[in-house]
């Protein structure tokens, strides 16, 4: 029992993680339907820039502020006009084939221009255990948990009680409808992706401890946020939250209590359960126009 | 469709020129590795230990006065890739190849360069490589049926255990080991009481370790590659495991011990191939390698590093760059650092094409490595 | 005179609001019948329900007798049915005449036969002469995507009666066509039905439209039969009138 | 202009053939693994260019295809059988896998199809009693027929290139036939081809089968070609790759797999001069690629004709 709950404990952790890589992923594909490929990518990438930075001198706390500076820029910005916007006419194909080729791009990048090897990366916080009813949390987790937290609750609020957020929300439902509502939906189509870029870079500076900066770390992210993101419901932020942690749970349970070999087996299989009984996920809407 | 038309000369541009004819008065060494895809880390370590040995040896006016040419080619971590890349060394008549790592790469090229009858030193240390009776492959690393069988005994003699549990990866490096592993457990009736894969890039370990304790093995042997041997042995301290954690090389390194904080110590097991060696060439080696790429090389960059000086030597021995005379002279050698120091530790190669050279017993006292006890060469 | 298709106490609700609302009717051999009725009287999902679109809350549709409720469309069809659409539907990106084609061919021969049969299905020189009959014998082979609005709406019409139905369903064939090509439209289907006897119900708005085309006229308002009759008579039922203006 | 094309693709045919006589074992090795992939493309074609069904699984069966060859013929199987059976186990998995796409369509049916190629690597790496596991299966053979081996590479281009043409062929046939213009009707307005009699259930499981058909037979031949499988071959790299050779080619163009094939397998090889940076460049090209031509090359080159030649227009059905 003490172990179940052990599992449970650290599961949510690595469920925290997915969560809030699924968030940004889910967002950006409401708003512009762009199904992010680079998004594992997007995760490893801002490790980079903090390792950089500090390399050139600044201490951890400024290196990291411009780590996230970079990634609205870069992943962002730029990810929007320079991928994004050319291709949005053209439909979902061609942008999923650019946001592939695009993470091979960062991938190959962050390995040729910094290094093939893990790189070591500096903490949050100082890594101490806790006991927590005869489960045993690392510090690092826990940091991890609270922050994702954090930043969901914060971004909620954004969506769901400013004018601001409501309006983001119209433009992710409706487009059309938001256009004619005089919404600059331009802008909050610009604003998901930005907000993106600060969820990856969070994301990136939280687990870099505990993953390493690897430059193929992107590979079992991208997947994970990608089916927590399904599994919750494609167009909700409480849904990818679920996801993740359904996700990070599972995984940890089906290893332990089913089998380790197929461990990566079952989060696919209720991933295809649920889109063919609920494809708008588990605490999606209902889109008319995907069924 | 037309469009075909016109790549038509492109095609034979890219495919029948693309390969430069090479000077005469360099010698033709290709190396096709891992540079992408999973395998990427050991294939650039091997690469850096690789252009260090030739650097130097150009430096010296190179392998019978004449330089080496070492043109590197990515496999992208796929065979049907690396065949392609192998075919491509061959097409240009190598004197001898270099390279890949992944065991499953080996095993397709292995078939090309034996037709072609040109000898590949390889990094894979799958056991069934040389017992394919392939006279064109070498190894300049244990094999897996020489590193287990010491562990095993290690197990057996040296922690007294009567049943112990793996942790392995599910890659084609920890499958390799782990079923060779198992093999001499059984061989010396040690029960295995838990057989836990794991896939490269875990990340949470603690269902593994759960698993391990319920287990309650005497010993537990971990064949995880380097990060994912940080994160178990972090979750393992955790969760409290008490229990004697033994490695294979990769889990008592110093890159591993370092990442893993306080969580190594006592840590215990064999160490064949590192740069931790209780021996001044390795050192050596290590410090210049840490100093030109500035990263901790591990195992497979002193495979690369050696094959280099092996090739050397045994030409030089031979007096000529013939490959077929160099298949033949090199089973059965014995190298000494007195007579070639590139070679680092002395090394003998049998007649399959495998390794044998001493290595040591370790344990992770203080945040370092301690070796406890020097394995003579089997050999003798 | 026997009943192509008979509709019986057919109702659909979605949610709370019963679109249709225990709807009983009769289509004639040969006739042409007309439903109008104001926007939102249940017209388009009375059609969708019949043809099995839609499945019905309850009541009953059979077509010569065989009783069709909740049949699949394209087995419906199969059975003579066939229909238009409110909103344009033709394949913009084959040609007119494939268009054609592919209204016809899944109404021969096995999946097996369309297979190694011929390209056409044989039905190369039925689609000709319909191009032809419906005057667009120019644009054969030009992508219908191409064709001018009236033109796709004649297409449109032309597909759902290239397999020889039994019973043709026309969702507002006039809407959105302008006046000339209203005109030709509605001679060409005159003269269709005076060729093949052919057998159809016509949902429309223009009521100049439905007046000089059709036979027989239903008038439907929210959901339920509120008159029928000659066209003319149905001009002048107070009751139309009343549901027309009304609110 | 419909001559221009048909010009184009006998010079390329011939060229096709006389290619390997001016090549190195390594550009036949090449062209051989073109001619395979070109054949999975013509399938995940058909499924997602012609019948507008978006799968990401063409790759994991490219897998079952070639294990189910590296599986029957070492027990005395003979290639041709085995070749079919890879063929027809395929078909069979690939209806099963259409029904999803019957409930839900595009990218939740990308998702689908890229959950279930993840489970075929795992299957294919777990099951090591069957499967040979992470291992793979070393030394498969080049079949020979009534005496003509395929082992020297050349011949076995030759065999890959005919088997090829065989398959383009018997495609080329489906497409022209009404099957052909029923896939279409799917792509473009499923509810009206419904309304006019097609069965769209038994068309779009028949576009998944014979689509992902095609990829198992491809696999039937890249087995032999290297002649050793391991599962890592087979993950969603392989399928991703196979989407952008239909795309880059031209989705819903005969000839489109032909071209995206060529440019998947031979850009990177000439982008290698770029030494460890050729992968970016690669990406950066693709990229660039779609930007400009998101229709795929042959979308350009027909745009293009249209331009300078207002009347006629590619031949693509």
């Amino acid at each position: 029992m003490a172990s179940f709950f052990q599992l449970l404990v650290s599961g949510l952790a690595t469920g925290a993680i997915y969560a809030l890589i699924a968030v940004g992923f889910t967002l950006v594909w409401q708003t512009s339907q762009t199904i992010n490929f680079a998004q594992g990518e997007f995760v490893m990438l801002p490790a980079f820039f903090v390792l950089a930075a500090m390399n050139a001198g600044a201490p951890f706390w400024l290196a990291a502020a411009i780590s996230i500076v970079v990634s609205i820029a870069v992943l962002g910005v730029l990810f929007k006009l320079a991928v994004v916007d050319p291709m949005l006419k053209y439909g979902v194909l061609p942008l999923v084939i650019s946001t592939i080729a695009l993470s091979l791009l960062l991938k190959e990048g962050a390995k040729e221009f910094y290094s093939s090897q893990a790189q070591p990366f500096p903490a949050l916080v100082p890594a101490a255990d806790i006991d927590i009813l005869g489960a045993v949390v690392s510090t690092q987790s826990l940091a991890v948990l609270a922050v994702a937290i954090v930043t969901v609750v914060a971004l909620n609020l954004l969506l769901n009680r400013t004018r601001l957020g409501r309006q983001m929300q119209a433009t992710a439902q409706n487009s059309t409808l938001a256009r004619i509502l005089g919404i600059p939906v331009e802008r909050m189509v610009l604003y998901t992706f930005l907000i993106n870029a600060v969820l990856v870079a969070i994301a990136s500076i939280l687990i870099s401890p505990i993953y390493l900066a690897k430059f193929n770390n992107g590979d079992t992210l991208g997947l994970a946020a990608f089916i927590a993101a399904i599994i919750g419901g494609f167009n909700q932020v409480r849904g990818a939250i679920l996801g993740g942690v359904i996700l990070g749970v599972l995984d940890n349970l089906s290893a332990a209590y089913i089998s380790s070999q197929y461990r990566g087996a079952f989060p696919l299989v209720i991933l295809i359960a649920v889109i063919l009984l609920r494809p708008q996920g588990l605490l999606g809407r209902v889109e008319e126009r995907t069924i | 469709m037309s469009r075909r038309a016109l790549f038509a000369p492109l095609i034979v541009a890219g495919l029948g020129l693309a390969n430069p004819a090479h000077a005469q008065s360099t010698v033709y060494i290709p190396a096709v590795l891992e540079l992408s895809g999973a395998g990427a880390v050991s294939g650039t370590n091997f690469r850096d230990g690789m252009l260090m040995a030739i650097d130097e040896i150009n430096a010296k006016g190179g392998i019978l006065g004449k330089k080496i040419e070492t043109p590197v080619l990515d496999t992208q971590s796929d065979a049907g890739t690396s065949r392609a890349q192998v075919q491509k060394v061959l097409d240009n008549k190598p004197y001898v190849i270099l390279g890949p790592v992944f065991s499953g790469s080996v095993m397709v090229d292995m078939l090309l360069t034996q037709q072609a009858e040109i000898p590949e030193i390889v990094g894979g240390e799958a056991a069934a490589i040389t017992q394919k009776g392939n006279p064109y492959v070498f190894r300049t690393s244990f094999g897996q049926q020489f590193s287990m069988p010491k562990i095993a005994n290690y197990i057996r003699d040296g922690v007294k255990a009567k049943s112990v549990a793996v942790l392995w990866v599910n890659n084609d490096f920890g499958k390799g080991g782990r079923d060779t592993f198992i093999k001499e457990m059984n061989a010396r009736n040690i029960k295995v009481a838990a057989d836990i894969s794991t896939e490269s890039g875990q990340a949470d370990f603690s269902a593994d370790v759960v698993k391990l304790k319920a287990a309650n093995a005497d010993a537990i042997f971990v064949y995880v590659n380097e990060e994912e041997s940080a994160r178990f042995l972090r979750e393992a301290k955790k969760q409290g495991i008490n229990k004697p954690l033994i490695g294979e090389t990769t889990l008592l390194g110093q890159k591993v011990i370092d990442l893993a904080g306080g969580a190594a110590e006592g840590v215990q097991g064999h160490v064949g191939l590192t740069v931790d060696a209780p021996n001044p060439a390795v050192q050596d080696f290590a410090a210049k390698f840490k100093k030109r790429f500035n990263y901790v090389c591990d195992h497979n960059g002193i495979k690369g590093y050696t094959a280099v000086y092996f090739i050397k030597f045994v030409t030089e021995k031979i007096g000529k760059f013939d490959s077929k005379a160099f298949a033949e002279k090199a089973h059965g050698i014995t190298i000494t650092p007195k007579d070639e120091p590139g070679i680092l530790m002395e090394a003998s190669w049998d007649k399959n094409g495998d390794i044998d050279r001493e290595s040591f017993l370790g344990e992770v006292v203080g945040g370092k490595q301690k070796i406890v006890k020097v394995l003579p060469k089997l050999g003798n | 005179m026997s009943a192509v298709l008979q509709v019986s106490n057919l109702r659909k609700s979605f949610g709370g609001i019963t679109a249709v609302d225990g709807v009983s009717f009769e289509v004639r051999e040969g006739e042409i019948l007309g439903i109008i009725g104001p926007n939102g009287s249940g017209k388009s999902t009375l059609f969708n329900c019949v043809l099995g679109q839609l499945s019905p809350n309850g009541g009953e549709v059979r077509v010569d007798g065989k009783p069709t409720t909740g049949m699949r469309p394209c087995d419906l069809n199969r059975l003579g049915v066939s229909r238009t659409f409110q909103l344009l539907q033709v394949f913009p990106q084959l040609s007119v005449r494939d268009n054609l084609i592919l209204a016809g061919q899944e109404h021969r021969g096995t999946m097996l036969s369309r297979l190694i049969g011929r390209a056409d299905a044989g039905l190369g020189d039925a689609a000709d002469q319909m191009i032809a009959f419906f005057r667009l014998s120019h644009l054969s082979s030009a992508p219908a995507g191409l064709l001018s609005y009236g033109q796709q709406k004649l297409l449109d019409a032309a597909m759902a009666f290239m397999a020889g139905p039994r019973l043709v369903l026309l969702d507002e064939p006039a809407g959105g066509v302008n006046l000339t090509m209203l005109g030709h439209l509605r001679e060409r289907l005159q003269a269709y039905h005076a060729e093949r006897k052919a057998t159809f119900v016509v949902i429309e708005h223009q009521m100049e439209f439905v007046m000089a085309l059709c036979t027989r006229v239903l008038v439907l308002a929210e959901g339920r039969i509120i008159a029928e009759g000659a066209p003319r008579d149905i001009a002048r039922n107070p009751a139309v009138i009343e549901a027309y203006l009304g609110h | 202009m419909k001559w221009l094309a048909a010009g184009a693709a006998a010079a390329a045919a011939i060229f096709a053939l006389i290619a390997p006589l001016l090549l190195k074992p390594f550009g036949i090795y090449l062209i051989s693994m073109w001619a395979v992939l070109t054949i999975a493309a013509l399938g995940l074609n058909l499924t997602l260019g012609y019948a507008g069904q978006v799968s990401l699984a063409q790759g994991a069966f490219v897998g079952i295809g070639a294990y189910t060859v590296a599986l029957l013929t070492p027990v005395g199987c003979p290639f041709a059988l085995a070749f079919l059976a890879a063929g027809a186990l395929c078909f069979a998995v690939g209806w099963v896998l259409g029904y999803p796409a019957l409930r839900v369509q595009h990218h939740y049916l990308a998702f689908v199809t890229l959950a279930f190629s993840t489970l075929v690597f795992l299957v294919l790496r777990n099951e090591e009693w069957l499967t040979g596991g992470i291992y793979g299966i070393n030394g498969v053979a080049r079949p020979s027929f009534f005496g003509w081996s395929t082992f020297k590479a050349l011949n076995f281009y030759y065999f890959s290139l005919g088997m090829l043409a065989v398959l383009a062929a018997a495609t080329w046939w489906m497409l022209r036939s009404p099957w052909g213009r029923a896939f279409v009707a799917l792509r473009e307005n499923p509810v009206r081809a419904l309304s006019l009699g097609l069965d769209t259930r038994r068309y779009t499981l028949m576009a998944f089968a014979i689509g992902s058909s095609l990829g198992g037979m491809a696999g039937a031949l890249y087995a032999p070609l290297v002649q050793f499988i391991e599962p890592v071959s087979f993950t969603l790299g392989l399928s991703f790759n196979l989407l952008l050779m239909v795309i880059v080619g031209g989705s819903g163009y005969f000839f489109g797999p032909f071209v995206g094939a060529l440019i998947a397998v031979l850009l990177p090889e000439w982008m290698r001069v770029a030494q460890g940076y050729y992968l970016i460049v690669y990406a950066m090209l693709v990229m660039v690629m779609m930007a400009f031509c998101p229709s795929g090359i042959l979308g350009l080159l027909e745009r293009a004709l249209k331009a300078f030649a207002p009347r006629g227009k590619e031949a693509a059905p």
